[in-house]
Formats: C-alpha cells, structure tokens, sequence
C-alpha cells in the first residue's frame, strides 16, 4: 500500500460542482421505451448521455454552444410528427423520445450519406482513420452503397493553419466545432468559415494564423481527419497505440490526459474530462510533455564521474553506494528537490535525509520565480512543475524551511560537500538550468538524480554522479495542483527499465537488501484501490465519456 | 498596400457607430473598401479594414466571402451581372450574357476583358423578372427589358465610353 | 372581379414618393390616429383584420405581435426588404413608389409593439430603392416624424435602412437578424424564436414590407374595413408580381381568392399568340409548380394553393408556356438553391450541391436512368431536416417538377435531347 | 464409481519396423536414377529432348513458377517511377507474422501527402500468407513469382524498399494498375 500522506495541509477534494450539483432537479422522461432520471432543463441529446445511451452526432459538443448543423442527433418525439435535433431540443418531464424507429435511422443513414457524399473516402492516408466520427458512424448507422455519381468537390488540402494545425478541407464536414473553439473558449477569432454552400471552407486569415496555446483542441474535438496534429501526423496508426489516463505535468493546473504510447514511447496526449481541473480542454504545451520521457531523451544507465574518470553502472548499484556515503553525513549533505516528483517521493526522500543522513539541508528550487504565479485565465499556469504545492506541504510538514541562498552560501564556504539534486524532469521549463549546474557543480560531491540527458551534466569534471530516474509515466503515485486538489495517478509503461522512482531510490539507500527492494518496488506500483476515485475527482460524474467518447 | 482615404475613414468611423453593434458596420465599409479599392476585395483590404474597425479579420473575411456583392478577384471598369434565374433564364437571360460576353471579349465568367473595361457574372435573382432579362452594372440602377441585339448594343456603349466609365457611381 | 388598387392606390403618381406628395394623399394621417390608440388596440385590430405575413409563411401579424414577452427588454422591429425570392419584385415595386407608405406603416407597428427601434433590411443589389427609401427617411427625420416624441405623441422610435449585400438566405428572419449583426446571414436555431430573442437576443418582430404597409389601411379602414376584400381566412388585397410567359408582367393588385387564370388572362393579357399554358410557379420559385389543368381551379388564397400542394408564398406568379423544357427550367431553380444555400446544414448545402450536379448532368446529356427517383429521394429527404426553410425550399421544386413532368425528365435522360426543344437547349455552363 | 478404463494401443512391431519404407525410398530413388539417365545421355548428344524427368540442375537451372505464386513481395510504382505505397499501414495491420515495418512521412505534393520513407519486410519472420496483398488498397504490394531468398547475413533479409521496389530482377519496379487519376475515378 502507499503510505498516506501525513501533511494536513493537502487539502481535501474540493467538492464537485456544476454537472454533479446535488440540488439539480430531476425529471423522469422516456427514451427508447426505457424511463430514465435526467436532470431538469437538460437537452435530449444530454440526456442520452446521463443514461448512457448512444446517439449520433457531429457538431455537438458538450463544452461548446449548440450549432445544430449536422442535423444527425435526430429523434422522435412522441406528439412531433416531424424529427427534431436532439441537441437543440430540451426535455420535458413525461417526454417520450426514440432515436431507435426505423425513420430515425434512415433519416441518419441520409444525414450521413449527405455527409459523406463530398468527403474524399481516403481513409488509408488520414490520420484520423481509427478514431473517425463518419467511420464510426458509417459503421453504425450507415453500410449501404452510395449512389453518388457525380464529381465531388475540390478544396484545398494540406493547409498549415497554424504551426501545429494542419488543414484538409475535402474532409472537413463543417461542423464548426473548431470555429466556436476559437470563437467562446480561446477567444483568439483565428478561424472562420468562408463562403458558403457546399464551397464553404475553414481557414485563417493570411497573417492570423491559428497560433494560440490551445490550437491542438480544435484537433481533438474535430470528428473527422480535417484538422490534424503536426506534430502526430503519419507516426503512428491510432489502432497501434494504447492510451492510459494519467496528470499532465507540463504545469500546477495538473489537467487530466490521457497518453497514447506503444512500445517504441509516447506519441501523443489529449485531455481528458474533468470539471473540477480542466474542463474538456488542456493547452498544447502541456501536450509537447511527452517527448521528454521517450528514450531519445532519457539518461539510461547511471553514470559515476571520480577524478577524471567515468564509468557506467546500473542505478541499483549506485542507490547502494550512496547510501553508504550519505548515511549518517550530517549537516554536510544537502537536497535540492524541483516540484516535477510526486508527493509519495518527496515524503521518503525528505524523512531519509533528515533521519538516515541527518540533515534538514533541503531547499526547494524554483524555475521561473518571476512569473511563477501568472496565469492566462483558461489553463496555463507560470508555475511549470506538477507538484509544487505537494512539495511545499511535505516541506512543511517535515519543519524544513531553508532558502537557496543558505545553500550557495553552504556550498561556497564549504560547509556543504555533498548535494543532492532531484532535477527537473521537463528540462524545457527550467531556463536557469545552465546557470544552477555552474552553481551547484562547485560542491566537493554533486549526486544528480536525472530522468533526462543532459550535455552540460555530462561534460561535468570533478566528483560527480548522475542517476536515472523514473519520469510521472513509469510511477504511480500523487500530484498536488494549484489548487490543492491531490490527484493520484497509476504507472502506465516502463520506458528506461533500469531507471528507480526516489522511494525506490530511497529504500536501495537504506540498504535494505534485495528483498526489500523488490517488496517496495512492487509496492510502489501496486495501483491502490482508492486511485480510480481518486484520479481526477468529479470523472466518476461524467456524463460525457462513453465508451465511444465524445470525439 | 491598402489604405482607405480620409474620407473613407470618416465614413468608417460613422458607420462603427451607427448600428447597436459596431460588426454590423462591416458590409457597409465593404463596399465603401471595395470602391474605393477598384472594385474588389483583396486581402489588403481586409486586413486594413480589421486594423481600422478592430474586429478580427476572421470575420470581415466571413462577411466578404458570405455575400456576393463582394468581389473576391480584380473586376473590369463594368461589372456587368446578368440575372440568369428562373425568369430571366427561361427569356434567355443566359443566352444574353453569353453573347455579350463574346462581345466584349471575356471568356469565362469571372474574366476580366482585355480591354480592362468589363467583367460578366451570372447572377441570381435580382428582383426585376417583369423586365427579364435584365442586368445590373456595378451597382447602379438596373438596366432591364433587354435582348441580344440591347445588350451588343449597350456593351459598344460601353467600350465607346471607354476610360470614362459609364456608369456613374463607380462599383 | 377585377384588380383593386387598395394598398397601390396612389403609386402610379410619381409625387407619392415624397413626403409632401404623400402627405397630400393623406399620408401620415394613420400615423397620428395610431399614435393616439393604445397599443393593444392596434394589435388587435391588426388581430381582427385577419392579415396575414405577405412575405411567404403567411403567418398571422397580429399572432406573431402577441408572442413578445413583457420583460421590458427593448424591442426591435425590423422590415424585411430582401426580396430575393426568384419571381418576387412586389416589395422593390412598393419601396420605390410609396417609400412613407411603408415608413408609416413601420411607425405605427413599431408604436403597437412598443419598439423604439426599427431597421429596414434591403437587399443589396437593391440600390435604386435603397437610395428612395433612404431619401424618404431623412425627410421623414427632418419633419419630426422619426426620432424622439413623434408628433408630440410622447413616442420615440428611430429608423434605419441597413443594406445587405447579396444573399438570398438574409430573406430568412433569422439569417437576416444575422446578418443584421453583422455575421454571415446564416439563420439561427429557432428556439428561441426571434420575438422572444432575436436581434441581439432581444425581443424582434421581423414583418414583410407589404406587410407593414398594409397596417396603414387597417388603421383607416379598420378591421371590418380591411376584411371588405379576400376570403374569410386569407383577408385583405395582395400584391402579385407576374413575369415569364405572359404579355403583360408586372405587378397586381387583386383580392386574395382571386381566380389565378384570371389573372393572366385578364390583367396580363394572357399569353403569347399560339401558345398554351404549361405550368405555373404561383408562389415564388419555391412552391411547387402547378400544372395547367390544377391552374384552372386555382385561386389566389392561402387555403386554395395549400389544397393543390401548392402556396402562396411571396406571391410571385411565374408562368411557364408550352415552349419551355421543364428540365432547364428545374435547372435554373436547383442552380440558384445550390448557389444560395449558407452551408450550414449538412442536408441542405450537400443536397443542394448534390441536386444541381445531378440535373446539370441530365441536361448535358450524362443522365443514368434512376435519377428520377434519385432525385425524389434526395429531396424528401432534404425536406425538414434544417434550420430554415431553405432546404424545403429547394427540395419542393424538384419534388414536383419531377413528379409532374416526369415524362420529360425520363425522355431526356433516354435520348439525351429535350422533349420540347430538341437540341435546343441551353447547356448551363457552370460558373 | 468406477474407474474407467481405456486401453491404450501401442505401437506393434510391424508400426515401427522402418525397412520397407527406406527399402521403397530407394527404389523409387533407384527409379529416377535410371529414367534420368536414360533421358539425361540423349539430351546432352543432343537427339532429343528431356521429357521424362522433371528434375532441375539447381542452381544453373532455375524453376519458374506461375506468375499467381506468393513468393517474395513486390512494391509496385506509379507511372512516374515513384512508389505507390500510401503507408496507410494496412498491410502491417492485417500482417499475422508482425513482418512490415514502414515509416510515414508528408509529401512534398499535397495530393499524394503521405508516403513511406522507410517499408522494412523482415522475410524470415513472413508466412507467405498474402494478407499484405489482400489489405492493400491501392495495389502497391504483390506478391511475385521470385522464391529464392539467398542471403549471407541477417541483414540481408530484411527488405527495404531499394530492393522491396526497385530490385534488378524488376527492371525499373513493376507499375501498379491504378495510378493516381484512375484511382480519383474510380473513387477509392
């Protein structure tokens, strides 16, 4: 089991508002022959998902405005002699509603057939293949042979909207999700859909290119291969990848995502729902956080530098050998920790320092100080490490206050000989990193704990080691956001194997033998039972993940 | 580079504040840009226009690609449009723009002759079938009641005309 | 019968245009009668006068007042001038000649729905209009009778001419408000329906020029008055705008329940020596067309044309003789629908596109049989699948010129030819 | 309850007795020796032709199959030279043996977009089952009639596309039926 944390001050999960609000009034309506409780005023298209039943859709979103254009989410209601849009329709208690009767079907087969009628059917070479709404719905609802003879229309493909958005407009269907993304939720205006008819098409205008932190969303909630990621374009097949839930450690906001990985590495993240921390959205930068942790970066094996030479070991050795150093060094050894581990680490490296070393020489470095508490008011926040707030607690909690300048003092009057550093998993936001090795390196002994490679540490001289450790994917364990919402995630999949997380680091420290190791080991990624309640508070709520997804 | 006179900037600035909503000002200063740009709408024109009006070019692009008294390519001294819908179309409207067109010389619709002096569209209805077929040049009243020989004729007209330009209030 | 020059009494004088000439025909009078009757009591004579939208939907006027909420959230009322209805000129007909007619008319509708601003939505390529309306209004302004306390009434309403700028779609209530707003005029989910949130989500009636010219003879005439002419339930005189085969189109005024051959053979002359009647659009080209035969029975109400499959519409009268290939006509109509649709809707813009390319073919000779009953499909299942009417607009033309005039369609895809003109069709091209 | 019991047959002597076998073995053996040297003297004089004994001198000789034989894989080409391959991954989906490794990668012409710059066939892992083959909509892989898979080293049996498309005994790469417009035509 994963030992709880004893701070008082993780503060509880905040209660969950808007779609779980207790005081929503229920009505009880009809849908396919089934009586279901939906909450008051909800659309019907709403309450096919609070009962989970499927229906289809295009240009519905839950986090957006109500368009109406796909004209797909087609449903009797009893009393209507004509099919409504579900969407757009809200429901009254008693209502009896069907999206099951052969007339809804064929109006969907034709909604989707009208759909399709234009779209170029390349399937093969569209990265949306796997995961596309018409395929699915095709699949579903559609099956027949069109008996479209004439020739379609050309638009243009391959269109860079922005540096990480790539248009085609053959397949777009024009749902104007990513329009109305732009419009009420990054506000940027950047896309419009010009001319009209069956030539109206998405684009920017030249010189306004869909630039804005939050483009990559329009590629998520797009239904069919029209917008596509530069950066995933042709990787990897989607049906070649697993995914697993896990927190984005890009910043202290901790968004819910989801990461998409095969046995070469990640490629690739998307959010996912979760009112309490990030909505259906995440930021494109908080999406770049995978490459870090994928081999090509990675510090694979541990590395000992001693007067002049250096060798290679495995981490395990290393552990070892340090905790016969440290063990009982006293005031002379210090810890740096950076805000990218989980609280479960920070916990047992800090107690192990202040009772197996015997020092309370533990600082805390902050990367951007300057902007560390900006916020751009959706989702990125200054402060770029994961668990900031949980390290502060832990620190708190353990009676450890000291300041950077007591340890540049320590190191230069040489009272400080040993230190040691949990860098930065995400090298990309610590810009000061350059400056803080110059800084640190000056110590007799500089133990580095490293997930990722990094030149100016390997070209260090004097008495240096470096230790590979795990990065968030390769661990279970708990994040504090900004907020003070801890959310736990589980291991998703081991890239460095012989990369150790610090509790594991620690108990090799304590040289508790191989037995011990393999006991903790397992124990640190033994999924505990309150994780899946855990892992962002407010998903057991949610109306809008269906097996299929909301695209 | 575009740049509106002073006086169109005047009227822009009037026109932000004549309606509840200064986007509703948008087709009226896009017609006052297209004049004022020979005709058309370039892409100068809009970025101008979001610069002056500080509305996101996006949607002025919208606007002048929705509507299609917005001329998206460089037009001749005499945009001639021909209503070729159900009326005019059953009297020859179609016939009438297609003989003119060999007139002036314009291949395609679209076209702008090389004379510089006229380009032909084919339009939907322009609320005159009593008269079909007509036409409307720029947007000056409506020239209606015509037939092939009407429509040579007033094409000569036109191309005596010349440099002048025969019609009075520009596009 | 004959025609009734009721609303068009005066529109033959060319001084009608102006306020002085208009005031000499009692213009404006109605406006100051209006000003001292309760709003209620106008909507309810407008109520009683049984009128009805004369822009297409012939929606009741008086209905559509009473849907505005009373939350005291300011009012709009708009005009709607986008006449763009293939067929339609009445409206242009009317704003040219009796521009304060309609000025009036907005007044004291404006006044009944307690709205302190009115917009007239033109059409763009309406320019000659524009610019008498716009005459109109600046001396209407000049004479106290736009701004605040009207006639020292205590009511204020300002007017405004906006100009579109080539959209037919903008002729749909909410497209216009759109478009009003400065957006592409593409039409908004109803509900809510525009006098509950309509122009900046405020409270919105959107009424036809004609329309809201007729309120100024109800308030003179009053309900009683105006229920002298028409039927019990499609009261009143209406304008008609007649073109196509006859020779003399124009526009007519005649009772509504007004026999529609009649029409075209007493007003308008009749058709060409030696040529007989083939089929009639009586509502603009949406409605579904009528075949000689269903002519003779028709008469131009509401009720009527809704008993033939038909309607009213905007009251544009498009009739097609015997020397028309009803495969190029139904093309030029698909053409305008494909070329018009907003794109919005998926049904609509793909099915439009998909109808025209279809009967493109067919008039180029590519037609493969079973695109007939293709055709018939993609129609119904394009009909009231959208947010507009557009989609139903196009789909009824080629629902019943397919259905109707089958044999042609069938003949030409068979021999590749016209039925009627042989070889001598024109093949669109395509722009 | 009692316990069933089944007897089990053994083999008998007669089952595991293995001197008739390899006594007909030889004979037939002895068989071909005689044919073929009654059909190999007079071929080699040059009287007549070799008729009787389908037997090959492998390697001088080499046996042509029909053309509808599954053997080694052939990357088709467009009439341009270029490959035909989409990588749209299909093959290596449908690929039970885990064989085909591509790498995708944008085109510089938006209207071909994606192609692989990298299509690795590991044929000693390949069952010759031919689901490539089937999974491909566009006809850029086939099948071929070519079974000799000679190599010295394991590398060498790893086929990229140089050889996959392009190998000598292609002459130029064997151009796929569809090229681009045919296909826009026929709407794949």
């Amino acid at each position: 089991m994963l030992k709880s944390v004893t701070s008082s001050g993780v503060a509880a999960p905040q209660a969950t508002t808007g779609a779980t609000s207790p005081q929503a009034k229920m009505v009880t309506i009809s849908i396919n022959g089934k009586e279901v409780e939906v909450k008051e005023g909800s659309t019907i298209i709403e309450a096919y998902y609070q009962s989970g039943l499927d229906i289809a859709h295009y240009c519905w979103h839950p986090g957006l405005s109500i368009a109406g254009v796909c004209r797909l989410c087609m449903v009797e209601i009893e009393g209507n002699p004509r099919l409504q849009i579900a969407c757009n329709t809200t429901v009254v208690a008693g209502m009896k509603v069907n999206n099951s009767s052969a007339k809804v079907k064929d109006a969907v087969k034709w909604g989707l057939d009208f759909h399709l009628i234009n779209h170029p059917l390349d399937c093969p070479i569209c990265d949306q293949a796997g995961e596309c709404g018409l395929q699915d719905q095709y699949m579903k609802y559609g099956q027949y042979d069109s008996e479209m003879g004439e020739q379609k229309v050309k638009k243009h493909k391959v269109v860079d909207l922005g540096p990480r958005v790539v248009l085609d407009s053959e397949r777009c269907i024009l749902c104007s999700r990513c329009v109305r993304f732009t419009d009420e939720v990054s506000k940027t205006h950047e896309l419009g859909i010009f001319n009209r008819g069956d030539r109206a098409e998405i684009g920017t205008f030249e010189g306004k290119p869909l630039a804005n932190n939050y483009s990559l969303n329009t590629v998520d909630i797009c239904p069919v291969g029209a917008l596509t990621s530069r950066d995933f374009r042709f990787r990897q097949r989607v049906w070649f990848l697993k995914n697993a839930e896990t927190v984005c450690t890009g910043c202290s906001t901790g968004c819910n995502v989801k990461v998409y990985f095969n046995k070469e590495g990640l490629f690739r993240m998307k959010p996912v729902y979760n009112p309490n921390v990030n909505g259906h959205w995440m930021c494109d930068v908080g999406r770049d956080t995978y490459k870090f942790v994928n081999k090509e970066a990675r510090l694979l094996e541990a590395k000992v530098v001693s007067s002049g030479k250096s060798q290679e070991m495995p981490a395990m050795e290393l552990a070892k050998k340090l905790g016969a150093t440290l063990r009982g060094h006293g005031t002379s050894a210090a810890l740096v920790l950076t805000g990218s581990y989980s609280v479960e680490e920070y916990e047992a490296i800090v107690s192990y320092f202040k009772t197996d070393v015997g020092t309370k020489n533990i600082y805390h470095w902050i990367n951007n100080p300057e902007t560390f508490d900006s916020f751009d008011g959706l989702l990125f926040r200054g402060d770029k490490n994961p668990n900031t707030r949980g390290l502060l607690e832990v620190l708190k909690a353990q009676g450890i206050s000291g300041s950077w300048k007591e340890l540049v003092d320590g190191i230069g009057t040489g009272a400080i000989k040993t230190v040691v550093v949990a860098g930065p998993e995400n090298q990309a936001n610590f810009p000061d990193m350059k400056v803080k090795i110059a800084e640190l390196s000056k110590v007799a002994k500089l133990v580095w704990l490293t997930s990722g490679k990094n030149a100016e540490l390997d070209a260090l001289t004097g008495d240096v080691a470096l230790l590979p450790v795990k990065s968030y994917v390769e661990k279970a364990g708990s994040f504090v956001n900004h907020a003070g919402l801890r959310q736990q995630v589980d291991r998703v999949m081991t890239v460095v194997p012989g990369a150790v997380s610090l509790t594991e680091l620690v108990d090799l420290m304590k040289e508790v033998g191989d037995a011990m190791t393999v006991k903790s080991t397992a124990a640190t990624e033994t999924v505990p039972a309150i994780s899946a309640n855990q892992i962002g508070q407010g998903r057991i709520n949610n109306e809008f993940t269906l097996s299929r997804g909301v695209w | 580079m575009f740049k509106l006179s002073d006086e169109g900037l005047k009227y822009v600035k009037n026109e932000l504040t004549r309606y509840e909503v200064k986007q509703s000002a948008i087709i009226r200063c896009l017609y006052r840009a297209q004049d004022e740009n020979g005709g058309w709408v370039s892409p100068d024109v809009i970025s101008h226009l979001s610069a002056v009006m500080e509305i996101p070019s996006a949607q002025i692009e919208e606007v002048a690609t929705f509507y299609t008294m917005f001329n998206k390519t460089p037009v001749g001294k005499n945009h001639i449009q021909v209503c070729v819908t159900l009326t005019c179309g059953m009297l020859g409207g179609r016939e009438l723009c297609d003989s003119m067109m060999k007139e002036a010389g314009c291949k395609k619709t679209g076209d702008v002759s090389p004379d510089g002096l006229f380009t032909f569209s084919k339009v939907e209805c322009l609320g005159s079938c009593d008269t079909a077929p007509m036409i409307q040049i720029n947007r000056d009243p409506y020239t209606e009641n015509l037939n092939t020989e009407k429509g040579l004729e007033l094409v000569r007209k036109l191309r005596t005309a010349g440099g002048a330009g025969a019609s009075g209030k520009g596009h | 019968m004959a025609e009734i020059k009721y609303l068009s009494e005066h529109y033959a004088k060319p001084e009608y245009q102006t306020l002085d000439g208009y005031k000499k025909f009692g213009g404006y009078e109605m406006l100051a009668k209006a000003l001292k009757m309760e709003p209620q009591k106008i909507i309810d004579e407008v109520k009683a006068s049984g009128l009805r939208g004369r822009g297409g939907a012939g929606f009741a006027t008086g209905v559509k007042w009473g849907f505005l909420p009373n939350n005291g959230e300011p009012r709009y009322l708009l005009c709607n001038a986008d006449e763009s209805e293939p067929g339609t000129f009445k409206d242009r007909v009317m704003m040219e000649r009796a521009p304060h007619q309609l000025i009036e008319g907005m007044l004291i509708s404006a006044f009944a729905i307690k709205s302190n601003k009115a917009y007239i939505y033109i059409r763009g390529e309406y320019m000659g209009p524009a610019a008498i309306l716009e005459k109109a209004i600046a001396e209407a302004k000049a004479a106290g009778l736009i701004g605040k306390n009207i006639l020292g009434a205590g009511f204020d309403c300002e007017l405004d001419l906006y100009l579109g700028a080539g959209a037919y779609i903008c002729g749909e209530e909410t497209g216009m408000i759109s478009s009003l707003e400065g957006l592409k005029g593409q039409p908004k989910l109803k509900p809510p329906f525009p006098a509950v949130q309509g122009y900046l989500r405020k409270p919105t009636i959107v009424n036809n020029v004609e329309t809201l010219a007729a309120v100024v003879p109800i308030i003179r005439d009053g309900a009683a008055g105006y229920r002298k002419y028409g039927t019990e339930k499609s009261a009143g005189t209406k304008l008609f705008s007649i073109s196509g085969n006859v020779n003399k189109p124009g526009t007519y005024e005649v009772p509504l329940g007004y026999p529609l051959m009649d029409l075209i053979n007493i007003e308008c002359g009749g058709l060409k020596p030696g040529r007989k009647l083939k089929a009639v659009v009586p509502g603009g080209s949406s409605a579904p067309v009528l075949t000689a035969e269903e002519c003779k029975t028709a008469t131009l109400d509401y009720e009527c044309l809704a008993q033939l499959g038909s309607m009213l519409g905007s009251g544009a009268i498009i009739v097609i003789d015997d020397s028309n290939c009803m495969v190029d006509v139904l093309s030029t109509i698909s053409h305008f629908y494909h070329h018009e649709s907003c794109g919005q809707c998926t049904p609509c813009r793909e099915g439009t596109g998909w109808m025209e390319r279809i009967i493109h073919g067919i008039v180029h000779g590519h037609g493969s049989e079973g695109e007939v009953d293709l055709l018939l499909k993609i129609a119904d299942n394009m009909k009231g699948r959208t947010i507009c009417a557009l989609s139903d607009a196009a789909a009824l033309p080629v629902l019943s010129f397919v259905t109707k005039f089958r044999d042609e369609f069938e003949y030409f895809i068979r021999e590749k030819k016209s039925k009627v003109r042989g070889g001598q069709i024109y093949a669109q091209i395509s722009h | 309850m009692a316990i069933a019991i089944e007897k089990v047959k053994r083999a008998e002597a007669t089952d595991t007795w293995y001197m008739p076998g390899i006594l007909w073995g030889l004979l037939l053996t002895f068989k071909s020796l005689v044919l073929n040297l009654i059909d190999y003297i007079p071929s080699v004089v040059g009287v007549k032709k070799r008729q009787i004994m389908p037997t090959v001198n492998y390697p001088e000789e080499k046996y042509e199959y029909s053309p509808r034989f599954k053997g080694n894989h052939v990357l088709t080409v467009k009439k341009d030279g270029s490959l035909r391959c989409t990588a749209c991954m299909l093959c290596a989906t449908n690929c039970p043996a885990d064989c085909i490794k591509i790498t995708a990668s944008e085109h510089e012409d938006p209207s071909v977009e994606k192609f692989p710059i990298a299509y690795e066939i590991d044929i000693l892992r390949c069952v010759f089952c031919g689901f490539c083959e089937e999974a491909c909509p566009v006809d850029a892989i086939r099948m071929g009639p070519e079974w000799q898979t000679p190599g010295v080293n394991g590398s060498e049996f790893i086929y990229d596309i140089k050889h996959l498309a392009y190998r000598p005994q292609l002459k130029g790469g064997i151009v796929s039926v569809l090229d681009e417009k045919e296909r826009h035509e026929a709407g794949i």
